[in-house]
């Protein structure tokens, strides 16, 4: 498959992939942040999820799923071997606690001081949160999953989010099919420009100031 | 003491659940849910005006989403609800209250509820719309919210199997809150696939010690 | 052995057996209280030891030492069929948690409403707490088994504590050689005389009031 | 990452330990007790100006007790620490700092260290001598004490076995305080009995998952 072929979801998740230490424990959140899992060389990264297991492993072929094995979206995962079970208490201990390395978070916005909205709609009843504000404030590196714009074209990365934010705490690297942002003291910083884009483009559909 | 043969009725173990309970119930969404003991509740006159903490209210018409559809259902706690579209029905029709909190939060909690600790504090969810209404307070330079445990009079929970004594052992991520919920109830009534003599399940490796659990059920379905 | 045979502190153990329930999980403290595992019939009880493990068995014959199973007086033990073990945070959730229907502790004092102090000496310096504190708001009953006196031969049950409480939380019976006091809202009240023993001795040699 | 290795030298793992660190040692007595890792720190110059976390210090001249003999520790935090008459010696000279915790609050403020939890309230305490100075606040109309977190620079620990991941199984009573210290410190050092291959640890069974363990010490000493 090259990358053009790939949907702008594997793009993002592939561009995603080289900011991983290697040996590093990683949560990878759901949806775009789940496919980095598939642009990781074989196992370099311990991959945590927070319903409990540490070491999860590709998902499983049609014959091999065990509903008793699923990550946090739900859908089933095997584990590989030296994978550990446990309890939701000890499991977001150990994120809470700064024991996981990087979180793979994806957005709904992302602000000028690189903080993020992805949990909650404004004007809609607030039903579900699940374990990203715990990510947000546990996880040692976080790392945003995102495509560039919304569905309807506007830009996610905004100087102010209209959407709740998840946590006070700025991600350290906000990730699209189009650029790279690094989160600084002094705002967003633009590190890396995907070859299919360019500047101008970036500028346009950005609307959070960087530099 | 420990209720425990394979021959338990649901029915009997179920007694303990009184109309206006809060119930705790394991699972993450249907997986390493009581699914026998939730049906269980549907014929069982006392489970009504329930507040039931989960991390989810089942799924549509599935597990406690079931439970919601016949009425039965008064409050839900939890940290996600948005998966099971009747949740979101039941509570914009003004049938059902929600308290939401973070999952690591709930987890902690229910968690706190069992080890006798009155409250905690953790970051997660300061300066969020979660925080509304909670105490902050800053330790080590950083703010928390405080957060007081939580209990239940019932928890029903699934286990992969118990000996005797009711000592349980889980099935790889159907642990999720089982364990937490069965230190947190008054009365913890277990559902479990199989039912094995004391001292067959390694003592190094039991995750639940009988003396936390009160009636075990034997679905005798292995999964 | 006849009761005459045993020593006092057997005599004492032997007095608080009954109270036990049968099936009951118990803490069993250091000194007197762990001598009542003697006196409960085999498998009567499951005895939990705050350092980790449910399901303490018979103290092992000088073969069967092992290093890496003690009580929490570190003194060797043997594990029944269906005990387990757990960490130090675990057990004291299940003491603090109220899973623990009884313990049975040792104290220097208890005064007229039943609070007993059994950690300190006053004017010396605080160097050891142990568990005590923990056992004594969590456990759902506490037993206290103690000597009637001092060995000054000065009463232990005392209208005011001199040394330092425990808990302000009164215990549930008091159990000496001489006789058994519940502790009720009104104060102790005598419910048990050993046979060897009379009111004349126990009012001498008890200094709170008791009914 | 974990340094697993059945040859990685106790030297060279504690080198982390630099002069005024805060510790935590696992073990109730000795049992469980890190013996090769606490020698070790005997003839490690940074071991000097330590604050020490655990349970008791050792045995008069065994254990923690030897580190205190040579002068190693400038304060102990634990809950019982009479039963080693050189602790009582060196305090009564001033040469030792002591803060005394009940058990369960030591254990819990470890754990809520490791867990990322701030503080916590525990009834424990509360109306005594340890409560001296300490915030009380009334939950569910019972008082309770605050207690904030621990935390460490260094954790010495003890487990039967480790994978060549650095999950960790404990034996028996020997687990105690292991576990909790081990999620508690910026770096865990774990002495063990063995190191087996990936895989080799029942999934289900492991106590301590590898995350927590920055270095593996294989003593080969079987007891």
């Amino acid at each position: 498959m090259t990358v053009q072929q790939m949907t702008v979801q594997q793009r993002i998740a592939a561009r995603v992939a080289p900011h991983i230490p290697r040996g590093a424990v990683v949560n990878l959140g759901i949806g775009i942040p789940t496919l980095v899992a598939d642009h990781l060389p074989a196992g370099t990264a311990h991959l945590q999820t927070e319903n409990g297991l540490l070491g999860v492993g590709p998902t499983p072929g049609p014959g091999e799923i065990d509903p008793d094995l699923v990550h946090a979206g739900k859908l089933p995962v095997t584990a590989r071997p030296g994978a550990s079970y446990f309890a939701s208490s000890a499991s977001f201990g150990m994120i809470r606690g700064g024991h996981v390395e990087v979180a793979v978070l994806g957005a709904l916005q992302i602000d000028a001081r690189g903080r993020i909205a992805n949990w909650a709609l404004p004007g809609k009843p607030v039903l579900g949160v699940g374990g990203a504000m715990d990510l947000l404030v546990g996880a040692r590196t976080v790392i945003v999953a995102t495509t560039h714009t919304a569905k309807d074209g506007t830009p996610k990365i905004v100087a102010d989010a209209t959407f709740p934010l998840t946590a006070q705490r700025p991600v350290d690297l906000v990730v699209t099919e189009a650029a790279t942002f690094a989160v600084t003291p002094g705002g967003l910083e633009l590190v890396d420009i995907a070859d299919d884009h360019d500047l101008a483009w970036i500028r346009t559909h950005t609307a959070a100031p960087f530099r | 003491m420990t209720l425990v043969s394979p021959t338990t009725s649901i029915a009997a173990a179920l007694a303990a659940v009184r109309p206006g309970a809060t119930l705790m119930v394991g699972g993450f969404g249907l997986v390493g849910a009581p699914l026998a003991l939730i049906e269980g509740l549907l014929v069982h006159p006392g489970a009504r005006d329930l507040t039931v903490i989960s991390n989810n209210l089942g799924e549509p018409g599935r597990g406690l989403g079931r439970l919601l559809l016949d009425g039965r259902v008064r409050k839900a706690v939890g940290s996600y609800f948005t998966s099971n579209p009747d949740v979101v029905a039941a509570y914009e029709a003004g049938r059902l209250e929600v308290e939401l909190l973070p999952q690591g939060t709930l987890a902690e909690a229910i968690r706190a509820g069992g080890a006798g600790i009155g409250g905690f504090y953790t970051r997660t969810g300061w300066g969020t719309a979660l925080a509304q209404g909670r105490e902050e307070r800053v330790i080590g330079g950083e703010p928390h919210l405080f957060h007081e445990a939580l209990h239940a009079d019932v928890a029903l929970i699934r286990a992969r199997t118990a000996d005797e004594l009711g000592n349980l052992v889980y099935s790889k991520t159907a642990r999720n809150f089982n364990p937490d919920m069965a230190t947190a109830a008054d009365v913890v009534i277990a559902e479990v696939d199989e039912v094995v003599p004391v001292g067959a399940l390694d003592p190094e490796e039991i995750v639940t010690p009988h003396l936390f659990v009160d009636a075990v059920v034997c679905t005798g379905v292995a999964r």
